[in-house]
């Protein structure tokens, strides 16, 4: 399993806060890993449909295309962030 | 040792005093909710989201950094989470050093990794509706000074 | 608007908070008297020595070019005189602005000038005797920046 | 007359605060005055002896050394500034 979370306009577009799903077969990096989300729901499109806008954290740490996903992970997707 | 704390109740903006006797300036930063009344309608409230499970360690990590780069005596990085109103403080970064070149460094360091680095989203709420603030260019030009 | 002040009396330190609501960033920067316990003896006092008749109008001609230079909306510059213990701010600088570079430079800028353009002399009282602080070529450096 | 104020170590050097004297003849430049006064007595060659690390404000202005220097002014003299 992997544990997806959705911030800011990627959750609101997506409709929910996260949800935990199977390791989907033949997705091992992050890349892989949006492009299979992205053809899950309407929702997951949109939040989804430009990936320069889009930021991914694995187990808490930023994360690039080609970070490795495995099962037992946890996935944050998110806009650019916006503190301070 | 840099403190990294965020919190849903405002700011304590107390003033950083010298512990020990090696301490020669403190530099703070502070952000504030600005009204934008000049834009349409104004600002009525700004709500900051974050990752909890991640803010602290990424705030942790940016302090971490800080204390690498610069001799610092004693700091402390606080950042409000949740609705707050124009003219509330947002975030705090305070840095203890026994020289001012050290103190102003760091203090601009932690605010511009902060900016691009930890994981907090701002949502303004206007008359016509709430939008996500945009990220904005200068910030990661800022950051990107430091690399 | 940037308030100076000269005064005998020990600084205050409350934080400079926004009024109106164009404030996005406030900066301020404390110098403290530092104890210097690896040195000889430490230090017992330091003592400001400063010209009255030029002080605040050379404080002032230093303000009046940070507001030249950025958006200032509100800022204060401090200095004490006399004798202080270690541990006691000597000058305190705040700035308000709407956006953190702005009030990250013009805090730094008015230090700067104030160390090499704002007539105080310190003197350092140790167990040997008290003597002269010696003006430092990193502070002419400092401020040649700005030129 | 001009009006002299001494500070930090030229002022103990001297071992005055200040002292109001008549303009000398043919000084009409800080160079000038600071070579006149250093022949005054042993305290003031002594505060002048490096012109390097001596600074010089003319009615509460930083002056140069070819700064014009008339009656009626004040002339304070002191090291280089170690304030903030």
């Amino acid at each position: 399993m992997i544990e997806l979370l959705y911030f800011a306009w990627v959750r609101e577009r997506i409709g929910v806060d996260g949800e935990v799903l199977p390791l989907p077969e033949g997705v091992a990096t992050v890349a892989a890993l949006l492009d299979w989300l992205a053809g899950r729901s309407e929702g997951h499109a949109t939040a989804l449909a430009d990936r320069g806008r889009v930021r991914v954290a694995v187990d808490q740490v930023f994360a690039q295309a080609d970070t490795p996903v495995t099962a037992g992970a946890e996935v944050a997707i998110f806009p650019p962030v916006t503190g301070g | 040792m840099i403190l990294v704390r965020v919190q849903a109740e405002p700011l304590d903006l107390a003033p950083l005093l010298p512990e020990g006797g090696d301490t020669g300036a403190v530099v703070t930063f502070t952000g504030f909710v600005r009204g934008d009344a000049n834009e349409l309608g104004g600002l009525v409230s700004l709500t900051l989201d974050h990752y909890p499970a991640m803010t602290e360690r990424a705030l942790a990590a940016i302090a971490a950094e800080a204390e690498r780069r610069w001799p610092i005596l004693a700091g402390r990085v606080v950042h409000r989470v949740g609705r707050m109103l124009p003219g509330e403080a947002i975030v705090h970064v305070a840095v203890a050093s026994s020289h001012r070149a050290a103190a102003f460094a760091a203090a601009e360091f932690l605010m511009d990794w902060l900016k691009t680095k930890a994981p907090f989203w701002k949502a303004e709420e206007r008359a016509g509706g709430t939008t996500w603030v945009e990220a904005r260019a200068s910030d990661d030009l800022a950051a990107a000074r430091w690399e």
